[in-house]
């Protein structure tokens, strides 16, 4: 048998029996991570880490970073069951979970079926919680699943048609949640509570009504609640609003490693509350144990130069965004002469041509980035050279007879080309202008651009009326970051690539049409646009992963052959602090929201402060 | 002169509720609202967002209602201490702002304290030892801090005060006193960072001051009664005090009611460049994310300072002025 | 011992004076005593003021750099936007006069940049062989002259194929020193508008409220207060929202300086207020009333020069505010947009902890902006003293 | 101490003022002397650099001063010799002197007072400064200061600010100002000149026993020749900086000798001139009246015979309590109760009283910049009446261009920004008369014919002499041509001789243009040289109007006859009996007879016709005769 050594941390709560022994906190089956595999290295309890979040909302990166998941993905985003004991699934349809004997939340309660029972019951179908019904991700054409308790340890959720998505969504960094601690959320429920304790619950809180206390009290992702018992490492300590937050070893936490140590090895985590624009001078500082979120490529340079003075390390990660900037035309834009322009596919293909990639890269990246339209990384198994390339080169003499096929020959006398209505052609960029990178990146292409005879100017404004307005066909261009997930597998979904959503600001009307089962917005009116719902439709649809990459080809293909949005660089840098003395942080990784959950598929549990460095 | 103090009191409700509209356009005013920019925001980065969730509080928020019933409910909430919801602390405004006000008084003061302390001396110095070294000195280091723009004065500060010092970066003192309880090494933290944010927000208004007073007292020291004060043997200094000090109060004064919140507008940019504890910074996230009862109450809050600030100021007035006193209230 | 005075406790002869004696004598004035003594208060203020020699001194820097912003283009060594990929975050270039002991006229050495792949930054060394020497009046970056005559002569250019970035570069690789001459234009306008806008506004309505006190100044006050009880910051946000999308950048800087004059006029209208509910009680201001004169001519001609120190004082001080003002607005992405630059801009650009450490010559914008500053203030005392009847 | 040492020793003073024309010699080489307990009169013209010497003996001359010289003052406690002029600026030393050994008197108290601060905390702060008493020992200390220069009720007073005092009633608490510490010398710039004559009596015999008790000396800046020959010891006579003649009263009085002492003493107007006697003064400036004012009398058609008509006008003051919250408890003070009175076209109506009985509230509130609590004001224009209270608009503006008001003081109502040249273009600039050329050109000739040539014209207000302030004060109000002008001691700061070239310009003007003058002085030998008509008031109240022959031969009323006896006189053998003068109670009504005192009730009193256009305020029941002694 393994030697269960304590952490230190806990003795005390051992010691007069708050706790009982590590045996009996895990389950029976603990997941068992094999660090020797993964090329690290088993390690030590104890340390704090320090990290900072630049608003209190970002508490969620414990959630995200700490990536407990029923299934999750693993380093080489192979799907792998985590705090399921295993998992199975029939063509997508039928997915079977069995728990782990022994498992429990952080306050100890046992961890069981009930536990999805409650919340499948009583919470996501129960009328005055969820009166639209199921969420989204557990629909697939609109149907909701069967849900069955097979035994004490083993659910199934079964759909009539494929679900593919589903368990991605449980591993995803916002992970679909399935099951809550009914024995802590039962208190806030009216058909298990005392009515009279309920109310004066409910008075207290402020709330409402007990809906509202049970959304407040039972929110996951962002773990407010301190009493809410959790499965994650670390468990949060302090009540919001704060402007630390405390993190605290998850003592019934079902990892440990192949030494059999109980995972976390750090015992806490704090998370400092800090204006986002100084978190790289205090990460410069040594005011961070770990630290990616705030930093940016720009910094690396001071950051690199205060490894000198504190004890840090800065490493070099690589982003997952299809681009990290990204131009998006509007194909819904209101103005008829411009949406009939962007709707031409060589005008886009122009427009990505006449951009020098390459000065923007030095420019900005230090020649370190990927000059590349906007699509999937050389890491995803479904990448191809053409896809990087196509459209990318810098080209001005070929934009330029584009421009002059698509009915834009007429020019003023500066060199401005006219619309066919002869209005000149100058086209104005919605910019979020929140990093100089941004403004950097628009001010070089603006240049390119009037080379060709395109004139662009910028607008900033806040975010949040981007897609309301683009909606509204008010926008005619916008700069954002690429697709999301450049290191797709086929069976990840390729929802970027087609109309799906009506924040994809180049054909917003489009993907609401989708997103409201086409009762609002518009159907596609290009025939590549349809082709890429029809394929994504498809895709939902599938049942094996040779049938998904097929699809996942061609979607890729129509979205970088037509320029849907135009990328620029992709590939780049992120930096990435810790401090020196904690091992097994990895020296390269790829760094994105999706799927790799920032560092999560890392497993930061296993991450350890070295004593003796 | 009570009788005056109340009336004065009877016109601030007015007044208020006048703020009040203001306020609640300024908050209304932005295209979308709180949610819009909640998904927006999740969106950049990848997130989803559980409409339902939003669906739900944006009825039980009475956003689908017209704004004047919204704009009715919340001046009658705040009326009986309801100061609505926060929806980016998912908590009731009076929960969210918890530490930040003191931290913002105690700023506020110690900048107001600092630069009086600062500007009286330096103003009466350089007005009555004006074009000496010493006034073009006092001068030219006044109107630095002037034209150094504040956050980049911020970040200066910060970065030196880091390398030279050891001060930790930003705040209003180490982190690891952020949630505790108040204690001698927390004081003496809040004490080590407090100096930046003061000298940075206090060196604009410092200077204004003293050119301000210098100016005026220029002015007022020529008069014939200073000349009298001097023919009764008075030091110069305490008829300087006395006499003109008084007489150029006056601007002084009737700008109290404004420091406040100038002093806080001011401070906005330097607190979320130094990521200070204070209100401004969350002022700004709430307005910038629509957060609008939050936004809405600070401003009241404020306003309400600001109002109150003006009453002072105006009774300080007709009591340093008796022209103003005995004979302000008559129509020319 | 004088004529008319006996010793000390003496008593006291009579004394008579026996110099000549005219009643109707008067010194006789010089022509240049009649000019000096029929000249108009304008005139006599003219006088003081050149007396001042700091104020004199700053008044013509001012003047000349309003009339630099006039031919930016020639002045400036680049273009506002020139960029240059290779030189990018170039420290400053000295200007030297003697290469290896020898008079070469001014010039700058050619520099090599190398990467250094370790910490990314880019490490520029002087070629001490390449002597690049500047050329005058010589033709560089074409550009439009007004916006109207194509044109490419500029003061100062680099040699032929070499760099002259006497201020560095931007990370762009943008000439720092172009871009400031550049910005002078928006920076040094704003300030004037601005101050224009408020002053107006502040004096005339301040003006008003004090004068006549009662029912009028009791309703400008309270819109006082409540227009000084919001921060300027949301107002500004508010009044920012509101600019239309369409505007074009130049209407967008109109925009933003009448923003911010409309909103400083409170603080100064208090002042007027106060000041005039004080000084409206004088004697001669009663006189002028007596005499018939209007209201407005009372207060513009009585009253508020009585108060110009204040408001000179507060104007120099505004002026930066001013020019600052719009750096607030910019750092929330609320100010001005590109293509226009402005000092402020230049600075918000350089907000990083990185320049501080790295690039310190991006703060270099800050120079002109202290020494304009400067100069405004001295200029106001000089104005100050010139209006100064008892100096 | 070297005994009966030289006090004060000026000694080839010299002191010029640095102007952007060139430099301005206001004093050359003057000497003068003041002897312990004497008083040394400084007389001399208008400008001709007294209040500058005084201002260099106290050290408190403008930055702009230069002075060179010896100005040695013998302090008399100490016997310690120092120069004046070698202390340093503000220095301790100075400080010690100032206030306490030597004491000012301003002479524009208006001014002169901070008013920001109440008459008793300017006053008693001198106290503060230079002796060591407690707070109550300085109320005490104060109180009793402000009865001795005449205050009826001094705790009333010690709590008032400088603009609720009459002219008087600063220039009184100035003097207490600066008699507080009893200082060894005094000087005391034209210190009656807003006083009545009675007052002025008693102040002159305050100072004479302060004089005798404390052995203070005096250095009197005086324009009134008869206070002069009434206090003074030694006299000295200046003129344009220099001194012209010196010596005792006794030589200066009876043996004038320089050419000037004999022209002013010329040009003291007396109470036996004939009539239509012209005052000689030392210059005699040629006037063309109607070229002067741009319009000539005659042409225009007569209008009605009463030009202004004034009817029960009363004002009110409240009486402030001590506490700032306090609501006032006292009844409001009259300052002027029911005046009634008629202004007759081309008269001059003269006005004298009491300093602080009302006379400026009357003339502010005939010109609308106070309003009066009830009455009714009537302006006879040509063009029909105008009710003066209720005049607007176009009408007002008229009116305004009609009357014109010469203020009492000259300091305050000038704007001390303006040039002189701006101030006397202005009314024509806003009554839109002439081109600015033109408008220089009067502004030239009325500086011509008030004495002061081209050269000042664009000096500041503060720049000038007092009595240069006051001309420029009337060039002013005559620069419109009014119909009416009310003149508020206009000629208090001259001295004589300018005093008679500048009333015999207004009597020229009332000739030529047919003006109408409410003129309001306290020096009767002015009222009775230029008045037809005399008022004579007395707290608040017409005592008396009479035809000024009448008045000054045959006066009625006991206030009267007091003020006529307290008349000083420039005259060595008539000189004031300051131990028979009833002085002090002149205007209490209890000390009047009977007919002309108040019910108890505090009613009763109505006014009498004696004929001949002889008014007399009494008892409603008194006979006629009853009231002729
Ligand atoms: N601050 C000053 N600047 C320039 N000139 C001045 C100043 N003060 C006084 N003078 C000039 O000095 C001269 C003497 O002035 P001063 O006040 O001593 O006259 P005065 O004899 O007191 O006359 P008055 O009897 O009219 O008061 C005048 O011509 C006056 O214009
Ligand atoms: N603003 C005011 N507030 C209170 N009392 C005032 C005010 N103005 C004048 N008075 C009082 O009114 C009375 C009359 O003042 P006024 O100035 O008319 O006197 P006067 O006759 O002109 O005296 P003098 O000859 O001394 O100038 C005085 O007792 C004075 O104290
Ligand atoms: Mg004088
Ligand atoms: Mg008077």
């Amino acid at each position: 048998a393994l030697a269960l050594e304590e952490p230190e941390f806990l003795k005390e709560k051992l010691g007069d029996g708050a706790l009982p022994p590590m045996a009996e906190r895990l389950p029976k089956v603990p997941r068992v991570v094999n660090l020797a595999a993964m090329d690290r290295k088993p390690g030590q309890y104890g340390g704090s880490a320090r990290m900072i979040i630049g608003s209190q909302k970002d508490i969620r990166l414990m959630t995200i970073n700490g990536y407990a998941r029923l299934v999750g993905f693993d380093e080489h985003l192979a799907l792998q069951p985590d705090i399921l004991e295993s998992f199975d699934q029939i063509e997508n349809r039928a997915y079977t979970f069995r728990l782990r004997e022994g498992h429990r939340w952080s306050d100890g309660h046992p961890f069981t079926v009930d536990d999805f029972a409650y919340y499948w019951e009583d919470v996501l179908n129960n009328k005055e919680m969820r009166p639209r019904g199921l969420p989204l991700d557990l629909l697939s054409e609109g149907k909701p699943p069967r849900f069955e308790v097979i035994d004490p340890l083993t659910v199934r959720y079964t759909w009539d048609v494929p679900n593919p998505d589903f368990l991605l969504r449980l591993a995803s960094p916002q992970p679909l949640t399935l099951a809550l601690p009914a024995h802590y959320m039962k208190q806030f429920h009216p058909k298990y509570a005392d009515p009279e304790t309920l109310k004066k619950l409910i008075e207290d809180s402020g709330s409402d009504d007990w809906t509202g206390l049970h959304i407040d009290m039972s929110r996951t992702y962002r773990p407010e609640n301190p009493e809410l018992p959790t499965l994650d490492p670390w468990r949060n300590l302090t009540k919001p609003p704060a402007e630390q937050f405390i993190f605290e070893r998850n003592p019934f936490y079902h990892r440990v490693d192949e030494t059999g140590q109980q995972l976390p090895y750090i015992d806490r985590i704090f998370l400092n509350v800090s204006a986002p624009g100084i978190i790289p001078a205090k990460a410069g500082a040594g005011e961070t144990d770990l630290q990616a979120g705030g930093l940016d490529f720009a910094d690396y340079t001071f950051l690199k130069d205060a490894e000198d003075r504190y004890p840090i390390r800065v490493s070099l990660w690589e982003r997952t965004q299809g681009s990290r900037v990204a131009l998006l035309p509007n194909l819904n834009c209101g103005d008829k002469a411009w949406r009939d322009l962007f709707r031409d596919v060589r005008f886009r293909r122009a427009l990505s041509m006449a951009i020098d990639r390459e000065e923007i890269n030095k420019a900005s990246f230090f020649g370190l980035a990927r000059e590349s339209a906007d699509t999937i990384l050389p890491q995803s198994p479904l990448f191809k050279e053409e896809y990087q390339h196509a459209w990318a080169q810098f080209d001005p003499d070929l934009a330029d007879k584009l421009l002059d096929e698509v009915g834009l020959k007429e020019r003023r006398s500066d060199g401005l080309r006219l619309l066919p209505d002869g209005r000149p052609a100058s086209m104005i960029i919605e910019s979020a202008g929140e990093s100089t990178l941004e403004t950097d990146v628009l001010e070089l292409v603006t240049d390119h651009w009037r080379q060709v005879g395109l004139a662009l100017s910028v607008r900033t404004s806040q975010r949040d009326v981007f897609r309301s307005r683009a909606l509204g066909g008010e926008i005619m261009l916008s700069v954002q970051q690429g697709i999301d997930n450049g290191i797709p597998t086929p069976d990840m979904s390729p929802s970027a690539l087609a109309p799906t959503g009506d924040e994809q600001l180049q054909w917003p009307v489009w993907g609401l049409h989708y997103l409201s089962a086409e009762q609002k917005g518009e159907a596609p009116e290009l025939p590549e646009a349809k082709r890429l719902v029809e394929l994504m439709r498809q895709w939902k649809r599938s049942s094996s992963t040779a049938e998904r990459e097929t699809i996942w080809t061609e979607m890729l293909t129509i979205y970088t052959q037509q320029v849907f949005s135009i990328g620029i660089v992709n590939g780049t840098l992120q930096p990435v602090v810790s401090n020196r003395k904690i091992r097994n942080v990895p020296e390269n990784g790829l760094y994105g929201f999706d799927p790799t959950a920032f560092m999560g598929v890392y497993l930061p549990d296993t991450f350890w402060y070295d004593g003796s460095a | 002169m009570l009788r005056y103090i109340l009336w004065r009191i009877a016109v601030m409700v007015p007044t208020l509720l006048l703020i009040s509209m203001l306020v609640f356009t300024i908050i209304e005013l932005p295209p979308g609202d709180y949610f819009e920019s909640y998904i927006s925001e999740l969106r950049a980065m990848g997130e989803a967002a559980d409409m339902e969730e939003i669906e739900a509080l944006r009825e039980r928020y009475g956003f689908d209602q017209p704004a004047p019933i919204r704009y009715i409910q919340w001046v009658g909430g705040m009326l009986h201490g309801d100061f609505g919801y926060s929806f980016e602390y998912q908590l009731p405004v009076s929960d969210v702002v918890g530490d930040r006000l003191w931290l913002t008084v105690l700023v506020s003061f110690v900048t107001i304290l600092v630069t009086w302390i600062i500007a009286f001396p330096i103003g009466i110095y350089s007005a009555t030892h004006q074009y000496s070294w010493g006034d073009y000195g006092l001068t030219f280091l006044g109107l630095l801090g002037l034209a150094v723009p504040n956050f980049i004065l911020a970040l200066i500060l910060m970065y030196f005060a880091n390398i030279w010092f050891g001060t930790s970066i930003g705040h209003l003192m180490d982190q690891k006193y952020l949630n505790e309880p108040m204690s001698w090494d927390k004081a003496m933290s809040i004490l080590e960072h407090l100096w930046i944010p003061v000298i940075i927000i206090g060196t604009a208004g410092t200077a204004g001051m003293v050119r301000r007073l210098r100016a005026n007292l220029l002015d007022e020291l020529q008069k014939q009664y200073v000349v009298t004060a001097r023919a009764k043997g008075m030091g110069p200094f305490r008829a300087l005090v006395k006499y003109p000090l008084r007489m150029s109060l006056n601007f002084f004064i009737s700008d109290i009611g404004s420091i406040l919140p100038q002093i806080i507008s001011g401070a906005e940019i330097t607190a979320i460049v130094l990521s200070l504890e204070t209100t401004g910074p969350m002022l700004i996230k709430a307005l910038q994310s629509q957060d609008m009862y939050l936004a809405g109450s600070f401003l009241m809050f404020l306003a309400f300072l600001t109002v109150i600030g003006v009453l002072v100021s105006d009774i300080a007035l007709a009591l340093l002025d008796p022209r103003i006193r005995l004979q302000g209230g008559s129509t020319k | 011992m004088t004529a008319s005075l006996p010793p000390s406790g003496a008593p006291l002869s009579h004394y008579v004076s026996t110099a000549p004696f005219d009643p109707y004598s008067v010194e006789a004035m010089t022509a240049g005593q009649a000019k000096i003594f029929q000249a108009s208060q304008l005139r006599l203020m003219w006088w003081k003021f050149k007396k001042h020699r700091i104020a004199l001194a700053s008044g013509i820097f001012l003047l000349a750099l309003y009339l630099m912003i006039v031919v930016a283009e020639f002045l400036a060594p680049y273009n506002l936007h020139t960029r240059n990929m290779d030189f990018i975050h170039a420290p400053p270039q000295r200007v030297r006069l003697f290469h290896e002991g020898q008079l070469v006229g001014p010039f700058v050495y050619g520099r090599t940049m190398t990467l250094d792949m370790d910490t990314l930054r880019r490490v520029y060394a002087d070629d001490k062989s390449d002597v690049q020497r500047l050329r005058f009046f010589c033709s560089g970056d074409p550009y439009k002259f007004w916006g109207i005559w194509e044109a490419s002569t500029h003061l100062v250019c680099p040699a032929k194929d070499g760099e002259f970035f006497a201020l560095g570069t931007d990370r762009l690789g943008r000439d720092v020193l172009s871009r400031i001459i550049y910005g002078a234009r928006i920076s040094l306008t704003i300030g004037l508008i601005g101050i224009a806008v408020s002053f107006t506004l502040g004096i005339v309505i301040g003006g008003f409220a004090g004068y006549h006190g009662g029912v009028i100044d009791l309703v400008v006050q309270r819109i006082i207060e409540v227009l000084q009880s919001i921060p300027s910051i949301p107002l500004w946000m508010a009044l920012a929202a509101i600019m239309p999308v369409s505007w074009s950048p130049i209407l967008v800087y109109l925009g933003i300086t009448v923003i911010l004059g409309l909103l400083d006029w409170t603080g100064l209208a208090r002042a007027v207020r106060s000041k005039l509910l004080a000084l409206r009680e004088e004697d001669y201001v009663l006189a002028a009333q007596l005499m018939g004169a209007r209201s407005s001519r009372i207060i513009g001609r009585h009253l508020v020069p009585g108060f110009m120190s204040h408001l000179i004082a507060s104007a120099t001080i505004t002026i930066p505010g001013m020019i600052l003002g719009e750096t607030a607005l910019s750092f929330l992405g609320l100010g001005l947009r590109p293509p226009i630059t402005s000092w402020g801009i230049l600075l918000t650009e350089a907000r990083s902890v990185s320049v501080i450490a790295f690039y310190p010559w991006l703060l270099y914008p800050m120079i002109p902006v202290i020494l304009v500053i400067l100069a405004f203030n001295f200029l106001g005392d000089g104005l100050r003293d010139a209006a100064d009847p008892y100096k | 101490m070297i005994l009966g040492a030289d006090l004060l020793r000026i000694e080839d003073l010299s002191i010029s003022f640095a102007m952007l024309g060139g430099r301005i010699d206001a004093v050359r080489k003057a000497s003068l002397r003041v002897s312990p307990g004497k008083v040394t009169a400084l007389v001399g013209e208008s400008g001709s650099g007294k209040s500058v010497i005084s201002q260099a003996v106290m050290g408190i001359l403008p930055k702009i001063a230069t002075a060179s010289g010896r100005i040695l003052f013998n302090d008399p406690l100490d016997g310690v010799q120092t120069d004046i002029l070698k202390l340093s600026h503000d220095g301790p030393d100075i400080r010690a002197i100032r206030g306490r050994r030597i004491g000012k008197i301003f002479q524009e108290p208006m001014t002169s007072l901070s008013p920001l601060h109440t008459i008793g905390d300017q006053v008693s702060e001198v106290l503060t400064i230079h002796e060591d008493m407690s707070k109550d020992e300085r109320y005490e200390r104060t109180i009793e200061m402000l009865r001795l220069v005449g205050f009826s009720t001094p705790e009333r007073a010690f709590r008032m600010y400088p603009f609720e005092l009459s002219g008087g009633m600063r220039q009184r608490a100035m003097i207490a100002l600066a008699l507080i510490c009893r200082p060894a010398l005094l000087i005391a710039d034209e210190p009656t000149t807003a006083l009545d004559v009675t007052i002025q009596a008693q102040i002159l015999r305050l100072l004479k026993d302060l004089q005798q008790e404390f052995n203070m000396a005096m250095l009197l800046i005086t324009h009134d020749l008869g206070v002069v020959a009434n206090v003074a010891d030694e006299v000295v006579v200046i003129y344009h900086g220099e001194v012209m003649e010196a010596g005792t009263v006794e030589d200066i009085f009876r043996r004038p000798t320089h050419p000037y002492l004999k022209g002013l003493m010329a040009a003291v107007p007396h109470f036996d001139m004939k009539p239509g006697e012209r005052l000689k003064a030392l210059r005699e400036v040629p006037v063309n009246a109607s070229q002067l004012i741009g319009k000539s009398g005659g042409n225009e058609p007569p209008g009605p015979d009463v030009l202004l008509s004034v009817r029960d006008l009363t004002k009110s003051y409240k009486v402030r309590k001590a506490g700032f919250f306090r609501q006032p408890d006292e009844a409001p003070m009259r300052a002027v109760d029911s005046v009634s009175f008629d202004i007759r076209r081309g008269e001059c109506l003269g006005l004298v009283g009491e300093s602080g009985c009302g006379k400026t509230t009357v003339s502010k509130m005939l010109m609308r910049a106070v309003t009066p609590d009830s009455g009714s004001i009537l302006f006879h224009d040509r063009q029909g009446p105008i009710d003066v209270l209720r005049a607007d608009g176009a009408q007002l503006k008229r009116l305004r261009s009609k009357i014109q008001m010469v203020f009492q003081d000259p300091v305050s109502s000038l704007s001390p920004r303006m040039t002189v040249q701006n101030i006397l273009s202005e009314p024509l600039e806003i009554h839109k008369r002439g081109t600015p050329k033109s408008r220089l050109e009067t502004v030239s000739a009325l500086m011509e014919v008030i004495g002061l040539n081209g050269r000042y014209l664009n000096r500041y207000p503060h720049s000038f002499s007092g009595g240069q302030r006051q001309r420029i004060g009337i060039a002013r109000a005559l620069a419109l041509g009014p119909e009416l002008l009310i003149c508020d001691e206009p000629v208090s700061a001259l001295d004589v001789s300018v005093q008679a070239q500048i009333l015999n310009l207004l009597k020229d003007l009332q000739k030529d243009l047919g003006l109408t003058y409410l003129f309001i002085s306290h020096n009767l030998a002015v009222v009775d040289y230029m008045a037809d008509r005399i008022a004579v008031m007395c707290a608040g109240r017409i005592v008396e109007l009479a035809p000024r022959e009448i008045l000054m031969r045959a006066p009625v009323h006991p206030y009267t006859k007091s003020l006529l006896a307290a008349v000083p006189f420039p005259d060595l053998d008539r000189p004031l009996d300051f131990s028979t003068l009833q002085t002090a109670n002149a205007s209490d009504m209890r000390n009047w007879s009977a007919p002309f005192r108040q019910d108890d009730d505090g009613h009763g009193l109505a006014t009498a016709d004696l004929g001949d256009g002889h008014l007399v305020l009494a008892r409603n029941n008194a006979d006629v005769r009853e009231l002729r002694p």
